[in-house]
Parts: structure tokens; C-alpha cells; sequence
């Protein structure tokens, strides 16, 4: 892939646990690429799947939702409903033929700082190596 | 001696098919029998009849394989004493199977040849009784009982054990108990197919005696 | 049937049991299919047909203001339309107690038969208040429902979302798909709303695409296979394959049937603690 | 709008190594909407905040974004900020630029720049649609219901009603006093357990804030924080404790004498009219009709004659009442494992082996408390129950039911190490040439002169420790053989005991499932409680407004239980201090119009917050369903906005729109 | 006609004979047949698992094989060694599909661990013991019977789920249809010594004397088991317990089969009581004790 290519990577975190973990990373001092756009939410539960297509829409080459670990959810169980949700919309994803191996769902408490600098990275540097997701910037360049 | 724990552990597993509960998948079998759960509590010590003349007691066996310390577990007398009643087993707060434990140990023993002479007569009896089923498929009493003394004063010379018992014969001879021709099984090659399968140096349990002999050498 | 089918409606209107019969009413159209009649008066159920043409799922009218305006309805249901009855049901949208459901019996329907008949399992409908027709004797057990899925799923990703983009690409945003369908009931679809747009309206590859994508998900454990969004498609689009796919992950996951059970729960808005994860970071 | 203010923060050198504040300001300025951006060395410092302040005013800024640190560190100052400003502080956002950008990426570097513009962009979109919010105010019953009157609901239920706020105390039984009432002398300090604990109990049932619910139990609860609506149910106790005075004249005439005592554990018989114990309170007789020759055979009737008060009453009914309050104090407290062979629930085995229930002298340590005991039913002598005789050798066996994994508890009941510690002594105490042995795993003597305590007894009152589980009891012409083993000398060893006494494990009290369920709390395996964060808010629960302590959370000893009583009845005091409550606006709400009632929303919710609602005319007639939100039960989570179909639910603060155009400005 | 299949064991073929005679007599009035398992082999005992696991699983399997290919629903076991082992396999292979495979070949037969083993108590059970109450003629009001269960009627517990393992109540309940009383003791469940009889003879004589010891204390005018080798422990060597602890037991030992079979009028040499070491000497009430040791001089 070319060199001067810059993954955009969106990713949806809860406020409670991911978004803590990676305010740790910067007070660790946790370097990672700088390609990844945070976006607050108050928990995976709010995450919707309108969004994740909504972010490819806007040109986004990977998607991260991340939220707390099962049982952590700060409002009990909003990950719970989250996860069941992905479970069956990966299905639909894997039948219209829409690459989730540029979506991908974590739990990182607010303790995992590490987890989510290797995560990002990793991440960052798989996307690089497969390049933009052409394939939906296209259509979303195009007209009917 | 790390090598024999690692052994020991997965004998252990092993014999874990056999106390599984059916309903247990295989993986919460091990978990129920795994000797690492003993906590020492000594309940299986207090309960156990033969204890008073163990050199270790039931939890300090349990103790010796969680230690990787199998080797003294299998030279040790206790294993030979237990009489396989199963108090431990069943009183056992951690679910752990002692006896199932004991059973694993004496056949390493026996296969390393690690049997105290004391009590070699235990596992002469044992392997004349196997080695009686592999011939004819079922026990036969008296060639068992025979061949039992024979091995066993070969072992310690003890004449007084030889013939004791001899004046058992005619009381029980008297009463139709005593059957000088056993039963065999007719199909015996599958005994023998069954028995070279599962152990497949058995032929030689006939010589028990002389395997013994130089077995407790090396033991003591 | 037929004949007892009217006569039940007529005297279900008669007694003034129900004050309209949803059901199927002789070819108007020129490809001679029946079309939905709402028939208030005990005299006009003569105009009621049934035949191995009655194709659409009637249900979907249920949930229609005008036609609850019309007082308690009895309604005529093949088995795969009784489905939609359960979830609708969950959902609060109707009142079964509120209303009489004519079951058909039904050997399948439309020629060529639809596609869902192949794998049909409810020739008979459940909970209906009576049966009409005898149950057909079924030859030997039906096909899995999945079949054309699992041959689609044999294509690459690529060629999948190319597949896709061509389908979409020739929508025309009509939402035929949403009207027919008893499970799309929103008083405001999802696409209706601005501020903010969640997918736009105008008829461009992006947006088709993701009209379809929400369309299938909010279909998630909910749609009861009749086919009719297929059906109604003026361009043709093969919807289908996307319910299929969720339909198929319910019940691989979640062992769920949409409609086939009143008692447990529909998948969304429940979760299990066992849920599968390994998918998850 | 189009009047926002952004506010770049340098953090010190924390923000400023990375980038070219100036050239950032000047791009952040280029933002559409934004009026202008400021950037300063310490914005969270008091000239930063003032800088804000001044230019929210001198600029008429209809929002703004402090681009620093992450919202977590400050977004409360710089809403506080605002305020003061005359902004409203909801019209406040922040921009992570340091944890999630100067911080973890390589400084001057395009890509970081770009970053921390994008970061800045996107929540300038946000504030654009950011709505004035005020908090929301909840009406609040400065009442507290307690469950449960042993001696945490009594701790608790003082401390409340000494701060001034109406407790309602609910207790199951006859009399509050709860185990405490029956125990002889507590550990380590071996004070008599009634002459502490009957003192506050007298204090309870005459206190005027408390009101006191005695052989009742809680039957609903409905509501939430602040405003709980509590169905009580009175059993009939065939006595009108309004009337009677007490005198007892019909529990020293009443003739049968067939029940076992409850509060002796069986070790005595009671009467059929009753009262539970000396010092009850109330103290007020009860009867039990299972005993009670009026009811078994209509025969009888001495109480009624005796009683000059008129209380007595055959046809009482149990009565319903209800309850307001504010907040809820759960203090249920413990039952013990029952030892015998017959269990409640397959989970637990019972101990065959010890022959509890079947040989008389193996009892549990609640019933030897009672023989300890002085109000007990031998006046504090130790005798066994089987022929009264004085026991010479008592053999005491912990972790009984604890710790035992096949048995079905694989938990430490923590208490047991110290009471048997205790009970040796005591028996020493009264029996001088008595000996007592105990069987035990380990020792564990956590705690204030605990430890001082087990060595006292092992070393001053001669109690022989031995290491090692029971196998079996067994009962040989009066003596008891208890098999054990010695672990530490690893022998088998056997008493020959007069009395054996089983430290069994501790068990939530029977009915708290029930009672858990009523109020939405949550409970681990074995039925003990859960509390919300076992470290920083070990007494309160997921379920705002209700509160835990004592026993009903895990086996704990008095000290503690009486801690967590008063630790519970601060928390509520601390919900009381305000005038009402006041809760985070963030919460969704329902376009009721748009709304197609499907209810997916209110099977979601984690928190029972959204309700089927009706909308009707004036007339009255229904015009549809819709889901309600009830926004002093929201937490805020948004997962109802995931799930609506139609997004005709929205999430203040995290709208759709606010995300949307965030997500627009990502990128 | 009740029948079952039946898994006679070595003991019973061989010095515990009179066991057999005693089980055959005392069902055949109860009309109960036998049907034995064609060419059994021994269950392997202790040697098998002491010796070889593979074996103890695999002998018991090869007979569990043989029920299954003979079509037998229930097979009486009258040895709780052999019921156990059977037992134990059963539920090893019930649970264990690999290890099915495996040992199905081992054996040269399918097998699948579905086969129910009963005990001689459960038999009984099985009958239905008020049906054995109404086919008593000759009450057992003399017999003061002491129940021993010795360990492998109910342990392991969880693999045989028959009764309390450490209160068991099962034989009781069929001595008191037979107007029998029985003593409560403490040794129901404690172990005789088992296999041990021949190599470890000391330390069977001592658990063996403890319990002869504890029933007498408690007033047992005979034991009763359901065991071969616990009645070669308690019965044949009660001699030289005797001599070895200078005591005279005078403990008579019956088989639960032999206590069913007079009750329900059986002669006690059909039973093979006669063949018993300890016996009763013709006429003599139970109660006196009065009995004739096989003691050698």
C-alpha cells in the first residue's frame, strides 16, 4: 500500500471504561497512531448500527466500538444489549458483503490503557497494510 | 521428582473417567478429582480404617503428589493398606478422590517397581488375581489361593503364613465351598485380546514373583 | 373452503361477532391476483375468494389506523402469515382477545410456488380461532429455509458487495418493501426523520445501501419470512436473502424463531449472559 | 446558534510541546460557528476561568468548548465556569486534546495536528446543537423503611431517628433483638450480649420517630429513590398489642406446653400464647395457633377469660398498610446452614456424618449460646440436652457447612473462629474441670484483640486445638466418639465427648430472594447481597435510594454488622440533607407523537424506566400508546435510543443529532 | 414372572456359593428368575483398578456389552463390588462418548453404559417390599438383626445413588416387612476389610472384630449383610478373630436373602445357612447366642 496512505479509524467508546482507559494511555504516556477519531458515548448500548454505517458513509477505512467488560457495565447491562445486537448485525454485514474484518468490537476497562495503546495500534497497522476501504468509498462517492 | 508428577497428574486425570459423574462433561471431572483442590483438611485421615498403620497418612499422600513429590507417595506403604472402602472418597469437603488417588499410585508403583517388601503380599495377591482372570476369565479360588502362597513365601519366606489356612481346606471342602477346578469363561483369547490391550506386558504378570524380587530391591 | 370460509364470515358479521373480514377478494388487476377486501356487510362476503393465488399477507392491515377505524376485525391467515400475528402480538400492536383469525389451511401458494413455500412447516396456522381446509399431506420434511443463503454466502465478500451494490443501486426508494410489510408499522420511519438524517432520501448508491441494511436489521429476529417486501419490490431487489441471514442468526445464536413462540421474549431488547463473544476484542 | 467560544488550553507545556498553539488557534478560528478561539496557558487556572467568564460575556457566547484535558479531569469547573457567567453550564463542552492527543502522539507531527483539530471540530458541532438543560428535581419522603430489627436494623433505625428523620422498622418476628437477643457474651471484650443490646432495643420501641412494625413483612415495593410506596403485612397475632398491658396473665395461665421455644432453638417448650422472651420488645404475648387448643380443638379460651384488657382476639386478620418513604435500609440478617441431613435446596447436602438431629448432644452453636446463657433454658448452667447432665468433655467443630464445597458453601462464615474460641472459654468458665477440644482448618482471628482472644483461650482456659476436619460422629453408651485427625501430628484422633457443638456456616436469612426481588437488588449465588462497589460503596446497591447492611451482605460479626448499620444510616442521611433530590438532565425522552408503542425500549431498559403510557383525549378516549420515559429513574445510558426503530427516543446530551454532526465533523 | 438378568460374580461361584444358594432359593417363591449373563467374565475388583485402570474399565465394560447384545434392562449384580464396578463404568461410558469408542473396541463389543445394575436390596425394592411383607409365613420376630452395608453398597454416593452412604436405611426397611427388629449401630457403613482377607489378615480380623464388637454392644443377635466378601470376613473368620482377640463372638451372619428366604418358610439348608461358619445348632433360639463355632483346636 502506499506510504502516504492515513487509516481513518472512528471508534465509538463508553465513557465508563474505554474512554477512561485511554485518558490512562495519555497519563502513561502511551504512545499509538494518531489515526483513530474518539467519540464519547455514554455506553456501547447507545452505539447503534446506523452509526457504524454512518461512519464508513463519512470515509472511515475501520470502525471500533469498545466498551466495558461484561458485568462492568457502569449502568449494569447496556453491554449485554450491545453485544447481542453486533452478534446478529455482523451476520447481515457478512451477507452484503461489508468487510468486518474493519469492524471490530472490544471490552477495555478503565484499566486497560495497554489494551487499548496495542489494540489502536494493531489496528491502525492492519488497516494500513489492507489499505482504504475503496470498495464503500465508492458507493458512497457514487450516484444512482 | 517433577517427571512422575506430571505423570501422576494426568494418571490422576486418567482415572477420572472412571469416578466421573455421568452427567459431568470431562473437563469438570478432572476439576472434581484434581488433587490440587485438597485444602488438608484431614477428613479423609480421620475417617479412614486403616490408618493406624500408615506410614503417611491419606492427606499427607494427597500432599506428597501436590508437591510434585510423587515418588515417596509411591514408595509409601499407606497406598497398599487402603482398602479401597471409599470413606475418603465420599467424605471428602473439596470432592477430591482420594481412593481414586491411592489407585493411580499403586499402579505406578507397581509399574516402577516401587512396592515396600512389607507389603509386597498385597500386590503379589493382586497380580496373581489379575494374572488368574487373564487365564481363565473369572477368579479360580484355589489355584489363586495356591499361587498367592507360593509368591508370597517366595517373598518373605514365611512359613507360618505358607501353611496357614491350609487347615481352612477341609472345613470348607466340608461345606462345598471348595473347588479344586475353577470355572473358565469359553471365549478366553478375547480375555487374553482384552487384557494385551489394555496391558500389554501382561503375560509377564506370571512372573511377578521375580520382577517383585528385584523391584524391592531397588525400593529399599 | 371457500364456501365455508364465507359462510363463517357471514355469519361472523351477522351476529356482529366482528364488524369487518380482512380478506381475499376476486382479481381486479389484470395479472389476476386477488386483493386484499375489507368486507363489512354479511351480503358482500360472496365477494371473498380463495385460492392458491392469495399471495399477500393480510396481516400488515392490522396495524393500519384506517383500518382499526373499522371496528373488530376478523381476518383470513395462511400458517406463514399467523407468524407475523405472534410478533405483532409481542409487540403490543395488537390485541389478539380484539379480533377472529381464519386460519387456511395452505398446500402453498402463487405459480410458480413462492420460494417460502418450499420450506413451509405451517400449513396450518397456529392460533387461529378456527381452521378452514384440511391440513395437505406433506411430502416428506421441508426444506431448509436457509438453502439460497447458504448458496449466496458461497460467493467471495467482494463479489457479495458487489452483488449488493448493483441490487441497491437500482432502488428506487419507493419503500413498497416497508408498506407491505406487517412488521414495518412505525408511525414514522426511521428515513421520514430529519434533524438528524440518518439515511438520506435521495435515491443514491449510499443511501439505498443503507436504507436496505437498516431495513434488514430492524427486521432482526422480527421477520416471519413471508417474502412480501421481495414481492412487492417494482425492481426486484431479493430482500430476502438479508432476512434470511438475521433469520438464520436468531436461531443459530438465540435458538429464536420469530412468531413461532408467544412466551419468550423477542431477541432485541433482551441479552443472555452466555451470549457469544468471540468475536469481541 | 453560531456564537461559540473555543478555549484552547496549553496545560502548560503538557499541551503546548505538541503543537503550534498559534497556528491551532488560528485553524480552530476557521471552524464554522465558531465566533472566536482563545488560547491560554492554564485555562482550569482562576485568570483562565476569568478569561472565559469575560468573554462568554463580552462576546455574547451562545456555547462553549474548552480544549484541554479530558472531560473527566474538568468539565465540571468549566461548567461551573460558565455559570457563574451567566452561561448555562450544559452549553459547555470539552475537547481531549491532552490524554487522548498531546499526550500519546508525536508532537508537530500532521497527522497529530490534524487530530487535535478534528477532536476540537467535532465537539464544536456538538455544542452547536447542545440544549440549556436544568437538573431535574425529584420530590423526596424524608422517611426511611428499615427490614429487619436485629441489631444492624437497630443501629440503623437509632441513628436515623436520633438525626431527626421517621423510621419505619419492619421485623418478621414477634420481638426485635434478632440473633444478638440470644447469644450469652460477645467476643473479644465477653460482655453480656442482652445487657448491651436489650437497653437499645427498649429505646427503639419507645423512641417517637420510630414506628415499629413487629411480626410483619414487607409485601410490595414500588416507586423509586425518594419516593418508595411500602405494602406492609401484619400477621395476625390473635392479640391486640394496643390494648394489652402486658401483664402476662395469660401466658403464666395458659395451660399448654407443646411448641418447641423458637428462641431456644428447640432446647425448651413454650406456650401456645407467648411471648418470644423476657426483654422482648414489644413486649406483648402472640399466639401460635399450631399450638393453641382454641384453635386445634376449640377448646380452652383461658387467655380470653384472664384477660382483663379485652386484647385478646381469636379472630384477628393479618392487616395491609402502606407506607411512604424515601429510602430503604435492608438489614435482613443471617439464618444458620441447617446441619441435619434434609435441605431446603439441592445445592446443599446436610452432614449425615455428624448425626445432627439424631443424637441428642450434637447441637449448633446458636443453641449452646442459649446453654451459655443466662436467661437460657438452664439459667446459664452448661447441661446437655439429653439428661441434663454437666458435660465434661465438649468437643467443638468448626467450618461446619463452611468451607465445605460438597456440602454447597465453599465460603469462610468468618465468624465461627471466634465464637468457638469464646464458647471454650466460657464452658471453662463454668465448668472448671471440663474440657474442651476444637476441631479446625485454620484460625483466622482478623481483628481488634481477636487474636489475643483465640490465644487466651487456648493458653489461659486450656482449650486443646486440634488441626483437622471431623469424619464422623458416632454415639457409644452416652459418649460421643468423635473421629477427627490431627493434621499436624498426622495421626487419627478420637474424643470421647459428653457434648458436641457445630459451629455451622452462616446463611442468608430465609425469604431475602423474595425480598431482593421486590426491590430490585442483586444477590450472589448463596443469596447474600451484593452492594454497588465493594470497596467505595460497600452499603449502597445498583438500585438507587436502597441500602445494605449487617449480615444480609456476607458473614460478618457484631462490630461490623453495627458499623454498616450506621455507615447505611449516614448514606441516608445524606440523601435526606437535600430539600429534594436533583438528578443529571442527561436523561432520554419519548416523542410520544412518533412513538409506534412497539416497547422494545421498555423491555431494554436497565433501569425499569420507561413505561407503557396512554394518551387519551379529553374526552378520554384513547388515542394511542406510547413509551414514557420517567426521567428520575434514567440513568442516562442511551440504550433505548439504540434499540427504537423509529429513533423516536432520544438521549439529552448524546442526541442523535449532536452525534451525527459529530460524527460529520470526525473526519 | 418377574426376571432379571444376572451377573453371578466369582465370589459366588465360588466359596460364597451358599450366597448364590441363598439368592436363587429365596427369589424363586417370590416368583423371581434368574437369567444369568452368558459367559461373564470377573469384574476385575480391586486387582483391576489397582493394577491397570484401562482394565478395570474395560472388564466391567465387556460384561455391561454382554447385557446389551442379551437385551437385558436390569442385571442383578449380588456382589456390590462387582454392582459397583459395573456402576461406575456405566456412568464413566454414559458420560464419555470417546471413551466409549475406545473401549468398545477394546472389548470386541458395542457398548453404551445403559444397562441398570441392581443390588440385592434393590431387588428386593424392585419386588416391592409389601409384597414380600403379604408372602411372609414364618414372622422373624427372634431376629434383633444388626444391618451392615459395609462400603460398596453406598459408595460412592453420587455414582450409585442407592441410599444414605452414611445412614442407610434400605436393608432395614426390608428385615421389618419380614417382622424382624433391627438395632441402630455404628458400624453399618464402617469397612470389614474387604479384599484384604488374604494379603493383609491382621488388619482384617481388627476392623472385622470392631464391628462383630459394636453389633453385640447394641444388642444384635445376628448381622446381616448383602456382601460375599464381607461375610467371608465377618462369618469364616470369625474363628480366628476370636482366637486373636481371646473373645467368643458368637455373631451368627446372615445373607439379607437368607433372613427373606425363612421368613418367607425357604428350609434353612436350601438357603445354604447350613454352610455358614457360625451357625445356629438346630432348635436353639436365636437369642440365646447358643452356637457352635468352626473352631479348630
Amino acid at each position: 500500500m502506499s506510504e502516504d496512505f492515513e487509516p481513518k479509524i472512528v471508534a465509538f467508546v463508553c465513557n465508563w471504561c474505554t474512554y477512561l482507559a485511554a485518558d490512562l494511555a495519555g497519563t502513561n504516556r502511551l504512545e499509538y497512531p494518531p489515526n483513530v477519531r474518539i467519540l464519547r458515548l455514554p455506553c456501547t448500548g447507545r452505539v447503534d448500527f446506523n452509526l457504524i454505517i454512518k461512519a464508513l458513509e463519512m470515509g472511515a477505512d475501520a470502525v471500533v466500538v469498545s466498551g466495558c467488560h461484561p458485568g462492568d457495565c457502569h449502568y449494569t447491562a447496556g453491554n449485554y444489549h450491545a453485544r447481542r445486537r453486533w452478534i446478529l448485525f455482523r451476520e447481515l454485514l457478512e451477507t452484503m458483503g461489508v468487510e468486518t474484518d474493519r469492524i471490530f468490537f472490544s471490552w477495555i476497562s478503565a484499566a486497560e490503557s495497554k489494551k487499548w495503546q496495542q489494540m489502536i495500534t494493531e489496528i491502525t497497522d492492519q488497516i494500513r497494510e489492507m489499505g482504504p476501504y475503496q470498495a464503500y468509498h465508492e458507493i458512497s462517492e457514487a450516484t444512482a | 521428582m517433577p517427571r512422575l508428577g506430571v505423570q501422576a497428574f494426568s494418571a490422576i486425570e486418567r482415572q477420572s473417567w472412571i469416578t466421573m459423574d455421568h452427567e459431568e462433561s470431562m473437563g469438570s471431572a478432572f476439576a472434581a478429582t484434581s488433587v490440587e483442590n485438597c485444602y488438608q483438611c484431614g477428613k479423609c485421615t480421620a475417617g479412614c480404617p486403616a490408618s493406624d498403620e500408615m506410614d503417611f497418612m491419606p492427606n499427607q499422600i494427597l500432599r506428597l503428589v501436590q508437591t510434585d513429590d510423587v515418588d515417596r507417595a509411591m514408595r509409601s506403604r499407606a497406598i497398599w493398606l487402603c482398602v479401597s472402602c471409599l470413606t475418603c472418597t465420599t467424605r471428602c469437603p473439596q470432592s477430591v478422590d482420594c481412593a481414586g488417588v491411592m489407585d493411580v499410585l499403586r499402579e505406578m508403583a507397581a509399574e516402577q517397581k516401587t512396592v515396600p517388601a512389607d507389603v509386597q503380599r498385597v500386590l503379589v495377591f493382586q497380580r496373581a488375581f489379575l494374572d488368574n482372570i487373564r487365564r481363565h476369565g473369572r477368579t479360580n479360588e484355589v489355584e489363586l489361593i495356591m499361587q498367592f502362597k507360593t509368591l508370597g513365601f517366595l517373598k518373605d519366606r514365611n512359613i507360618r503364613l505358607l501353611m496357614k489356612d491350609a487347615l481352612l481346606a477341609p472345613k470348607l471342602m466340608q461345606r462345598g465351598k471348595f473347588h479344586l477346578r475353577g470355572e473358565s469363561v469359553r471365549d478366553r483369547a478375547v480375555v487374553r485380546r482384552i487384557f494385551d490391550r489394555c496391558m500389554p506386558n501382561a503375560g509377564k504378570a506370571r512372573m511377578a514373583a521375580a520382577d517383585e524380587g528385584s523391584g524391592s530391591e531397588e525400593a529399599v | 373452503m371457500i364456501g365455508q370460509l364465507r359462510d363463517k364470515c357471514r355469519r361472523l358479521l351477522q351476529d356482529g361477532a366482528v364488524q369487518v373480514v380482512i380478506g381475499y377478494g376476486g382479481a381486479s388487476t389484470p395479472d389476476g391476483m386477488p386483493h386484499p377486501i375489507f368486507v363489512r356487510r354479511p351480503d358482500d362476503v360472496d365477494k371473498l375468494v380463495w385460492n392458491d393465488r392469495c399471495m399477500s399477507n393480510l396481516t400488515t392491515y392490522l396495524t393500519r389506523d384506517a383500518v382499526k377505524a373499522l371496528g373488530k376485525p376478523a381476518i383470513v391467515v395462511k400458517g406463514c402469515d399467523a407468524r407475523a400475528l405472534v410478533v405483532l402480538e409481542q409487540e403490543c400492536q395488537i390485541d389478539r382477545s380484539a379480533m377472529h383469525v381464519i386460519g387456511m389451511a395452505c398446500a402453498g401458494v402463487g405459480s410458480p410456488r413462492a420460494p417460502k413455500c418450499a420450506s413451509c412447516d405451517v400449513h396450518v396456522p397456529a392460533l387461529a380461532d378456527e381452521v378452514i381446509g384440511e391440513a395437505p399431506e406433506t411430502t416428506g420434511p421441508a426444506d431448509s429455509p436457509y438453502s439460497e443463503l447458504e448458496e449466496f454466502l458461497k460467493k467471495s465478500t467482494v463479489e457479495r458487495f458487489a452483488y449488493w451494490r448493483e441490487e441497491t443501486a437500482r432502488c428506487i426508494r419507493c419503500y413498497a418493501c416497508r408498506e407491505v410489510c406487517p412488521t414495518c408499522y412505525c408511525r414514522r420511519c426511521i428515513v421520514d426523520k430529519n434533524r438528524p438524517t440518518c439515511i438520506e432520501t435521495s435515491a443514491t448508491v449510499k443511501a439505498n445501501f443503507a436504507w436496505h441494511v437498516t431495513r434488514a436489521f430492524h427486521q432482526a429476529g422480527r421477520c416471519t419470512g413471508c417474502g412480501e417486501c421481495t414481492r412487492a419490490c417494482p425492481v426486484g431487489i431479493n430482500m430476502r436473502l438479508l432476512n434470511q441471514s438475521l433469520a438464520r442468526a436468531a436461531e443459530e445464536h438465540f435458538s429464536y424463531r420469530a412468531g413461532t413462540d408467544r412466551e419468550t421474549p423477542p431477541i432485541i431488547g433482551a441479552y443472555g449472559l452466555e451470549d457469544k463473544e468471540s468475536f469481541i476484542r | 446558534m453560531g456564537r461559540i467560544g473555543v478555549f484552547i488550553c496549553w496545560c502548560g507545556e503538557n499541551i503546548a510541546r505538541a503543537f503550534d498553539m498559534d497556528e491551532l488557534t488560528e485553524a480552530v478560528a476557521e471552524i464554522p460557528g465558531v465566533r472566536c478561539a482563545i488560547d491560554y496557558k492554564y485555562m482550569c487556572s482562576e485568570p483562565g476561568q476569568a478569561l472565559i467568564r469575560e468573554k462568554i460575556r463580552s462576546e455574547k457566547l451562545e456555547a462553549i468548548v474548552v480544549a484541554s484535558c479530558s472531560p473527566h479531569m474538568h468539565l465540571k469547573t468549566f461548567r461551573a465556569a460558565a455559570q457563574a457567567a451567566g452561561l448555562n453550564p450544559y452549553l459547555v463542552e470539552m475537547a481531549n486534546i491532552r490524554e487522548q492527543c498531546s499526550w500519546v502522539h508525536e508532537p508537530y507531527e500532521d497527522e497529530t495536528v490534524a487530530k487535535a483539530v478534528s477532536i476540537i471540530r467535532m465537539t464544536v458541532q456538538k455544542v452547536l446543537r447542545n440544549r440549556a438543560l436544568e437538573p431535574i428535581h425529584v420530590p423526596l419522603t424524608k422517611r426511611a423503611l428499615v427490614v429487619g430489627g436485629g441489631v444492624a436494623g437497630i443501629q440503623a433505625s437509632l441513628d436515623l431517628a436520633d438525626s431527626g428523620y421517621e423510621v419505619v422498622l419492619v421485623e418478621r418476628e414477634p420481638s426485635i433483638g434478632g440473633k444478638m437477643a440470644g447469644l450469652s457474651e460477645t467476643f473479644p471484650t465477653l460482655d453480656c450480649s442482652q445487657c448491651i443490646l436489650t437497653p437499645r432495643m427498649v429505646e427503639v420501641g419507645q423512641h417517637p420517630n420510630i414506628r415499629l412494625y413487629t411480626y410483619s413483612e414487607v409485601e410490595s415495593v414500588e416507586g423509586f429513590v425518594g419516593n418508595f410506596t411500602i405494602t406492609i403485612r401484619q400477621k395476625a397475632r390473635y392479640v391486640d398489642i394496643a390494648k394489652c398491658t402486658g401483664c402476662l396473665e395469660c401466658w403464666n395461665r395458659c395451660p399448654s406446653r407443646e411448641a418447641p421455644s423458637e428462641f431456644d432453638y428447640g432446647l425448651t417448650k413454650r406456650k401456645a400464647i407467648y411471648v418470644p422472651f423476657p426483654q422482648a420488645v414489644p413486649a406483648r404475648p402472640i399466639i401460635d395457633l399450631n399450638s393453641c387448643a382454641k384453635f386445634l380443638r376449640n377448646e380452652c379460651g383461658t387467655c380470653l377469660k384472664v384477660c382483663e384488657a379485652k386484647a385478646i382476639n381469636f379472630d384477628d386478620q393479618d392487616k395491609v398498610v402502606t407506607e411512604q418513604v424515601g429510602a430503604i435500609v435492608v438489614a435482613t440478617g443471617y439464618r444458620m446452614y441447617d446441619i441435619g441431613r434434609e435441605q431446603e435446596n439441592a445445592k446443599y447436602t446436610g452432614y449425615g456424618e455428624y448425626g445432627y438431629g439424631q443424637y441428642k448432644d450434637v447441637i449448633d452453636s446458636l443453641q449452646f449460646e442459649r446453654l451459655l446463657s443466662a436467661s437460657g433454658p438452664t439459667g446459664g448452667e452448661v447441661k446437655r440436652p439429653s439428661d441434663g447432665a454437666v458435660p465434661k468433655k465438649v468437643v467443638f467443630i468448626a467450618c461446619v457447612g463452611s468451607r465445605d464445597n460438597a456440602k454447597g458453601i465453599p465460603y469462610c462464615s468468618k465468624i465461627c473462629c471466634m465464637y468457638t474460641a469464646k464458647h471454650t472459654m466460657l464452658y471453662k468458665h463454668k465448668v472448671h474441670d471440663g474440657q474442651a477440644y476444637v476441631f479446625y482448618m485454620d484460625i483466622r482471628a482478623g481483628g481488634k484483640g481477636y487474636e489475643e482472644f483465640v490465644r487466651r483461650a487456648i493458653e489461659k482456659d486450656g482449650a486443646r486445638y486440634y488441626r483437622g476436619r471431623v469424619s464422623k460422629i458416632t454415639e457409644e453408651n452416652g459418649k460421643l466418639i468423635v473421629r477427627g485427625a490431627d493434621t499436624l501430628t498426622g495421626a487419627p484422633v478420637a474424643v470421647e465427648a459428653d457434648l458436641v457443638v457445630l459451629a455451622a456456616a452462616m446463611r442468608p436469612a430465609i425469604g431475602v430472594l423474595e425480598l431482593a426481588q421486590k426491590i430490585k437488588l442483586g444477590y450472589d449465588e448463596f443469596g447474600f447481597l451484593s452492594e454497588s462497589h465493594p470497596k467505595l460503596r460497600p452499603v449502597e446497591t445498583n438500585t438507587a435510594g436502597v441500602y445494605i447492611c449487617g449480615a444480609c451482605h456476607a458473614p460478618k460479626d457484631i462490630p461490623e454488622a453495627v458499623a454498616q448499620a450506621s455507615a447505611a444510616a449516614g448514606k441516608v442521611q445524606v440523601l435526606f440533607s437535600k430539600g429534594e433530590l436533583t438528578r443529571e438532565p442527561e436523561v432520554a425522552s419519548v416523542n410520544e407523537q412518533a412513538c409506534a408503542a412497539c416497547f422494545a425500549c421498555v423491555r431494554t431498559c436497565p433501569y425499569l424506566a420507561i413505561d407503557k403510557a396512554e394518551i387519551r383525549d379529553r374526552q378520554g378516549n384513547l388515542l394511542k400508546m406510547t413509551a414514557r420515559v420517567n426521567p428520575s429513574l434514567c440513568m442516562g445510558c442511551g440504550t433505548c435510543v439504540a434499540v427504537c426503530p423509529s429513533k423516536s427516543v432520544d438521549l439529552e446530551g448524546f442526541s442523535e443529532e449532536q452525534i451525527y454532526e459529530m460524527v460529520n465533523g470526525l473526519i | 414372572m418377574m426376571e432379571f438378568g444376572y451377573y453371578p460374580g466369582c465370589a459366588l461361584h465360588g466359596s460364597s456359593n451358599d450366597y448364590e444358594q441363598s439368592v436363587q432359593a429365596c427369589l424363586k417363591p417370590l416368583g423371581v428368575g434368574l437369567k444369568e449373563l452368558d459367559d461373564w467374565l470377573c469384574c476385575g475388583a480391586t486387582a483391576a483398578h489397582t493394577l491397570n485402570h484401562m482394565l478395570a474399565v474395560s472388564l466391567p465394560a465387556r460384561n455391561l456389552a454382554l447385557a446389551e447384545r442379551d437385551g437385558f434392562a436390569d442385571v442383578f449384580a449380588p456382589c456390590p463390588m462387582c454392582s459397583m464396578e459395573l456402576i461406575k463404568v456405566n456412568r464413566a461410558l454414559d458420560g464419555n462418548p470417546e471413551l466409549r469408542k475406545r473401549v468398545s473396541e477394546i472389548v470386541e463389543l458395542p457398548v453404551e453404559g445403559k444397562t441398570q445394575i441392581l443390588n440385592l436390596i434393590q431387588v428386593f425394592q424392585k419386588i416391592g417390599v409389601d409384597q414380600i411383607r403379604a408372602a411372609v409365613k414364618k414372622p422373624l420376630s427372634h431376629v434383633k438383626a444388626a444391618c451392615y452395608y459395609g462400603c460398596l453398597l453406598t459408595r460412592p454416593p453420587d455414582t450409585l445413588q442407592f441410599d444414605d452412604p452414611e445412614h442407610p436405611r434400605s436393608m432395614e426397611t426390608v428385615l421389618e416387612a419380614l417382622g424382624a427388629s433391627t438395632v441402630a449401630w455404628n458400624y453399618a457403613t464402617e469397612c470389614c476389610g474387604a479384599g484384604l482377607t488374604m494379603a493383609r489378615e491382621e488388619l482384617v480380623c481388627e476392623l472385622s472384630h470392631r464391628i462383630l464388637t459394636n453389633a453385640a454392644a447394641h444388642g444384635a443377635n445376628c448381622l446381616v449383610v448383602a456382601c460375599p466378601m464381607c461375610h467371608t470376613n465377618l462369618d469364616m473368620k470369625q474363628a480366628d478373630i476370636d482366637r486373636r482377640y481371646g473373645v467368643h463372638h458368637d455373631m451368627v451372619v446372615y445373607y439379607l436373602s437368607d433372613l427373606v428366604g425363612m421368613a418367607l418358610g425357604v428350609d434353612e439348608t436350601e438357603l445354604g445357612v447350613n454352610k455358614h461358619f457360625v451357625v445356629r445348632q438346630a432348635g436353639q433360639p436365636l437369642e440365646s447366642g447358643a452356637t457352635q463355632t468352626a473352631e479348630m483346636q
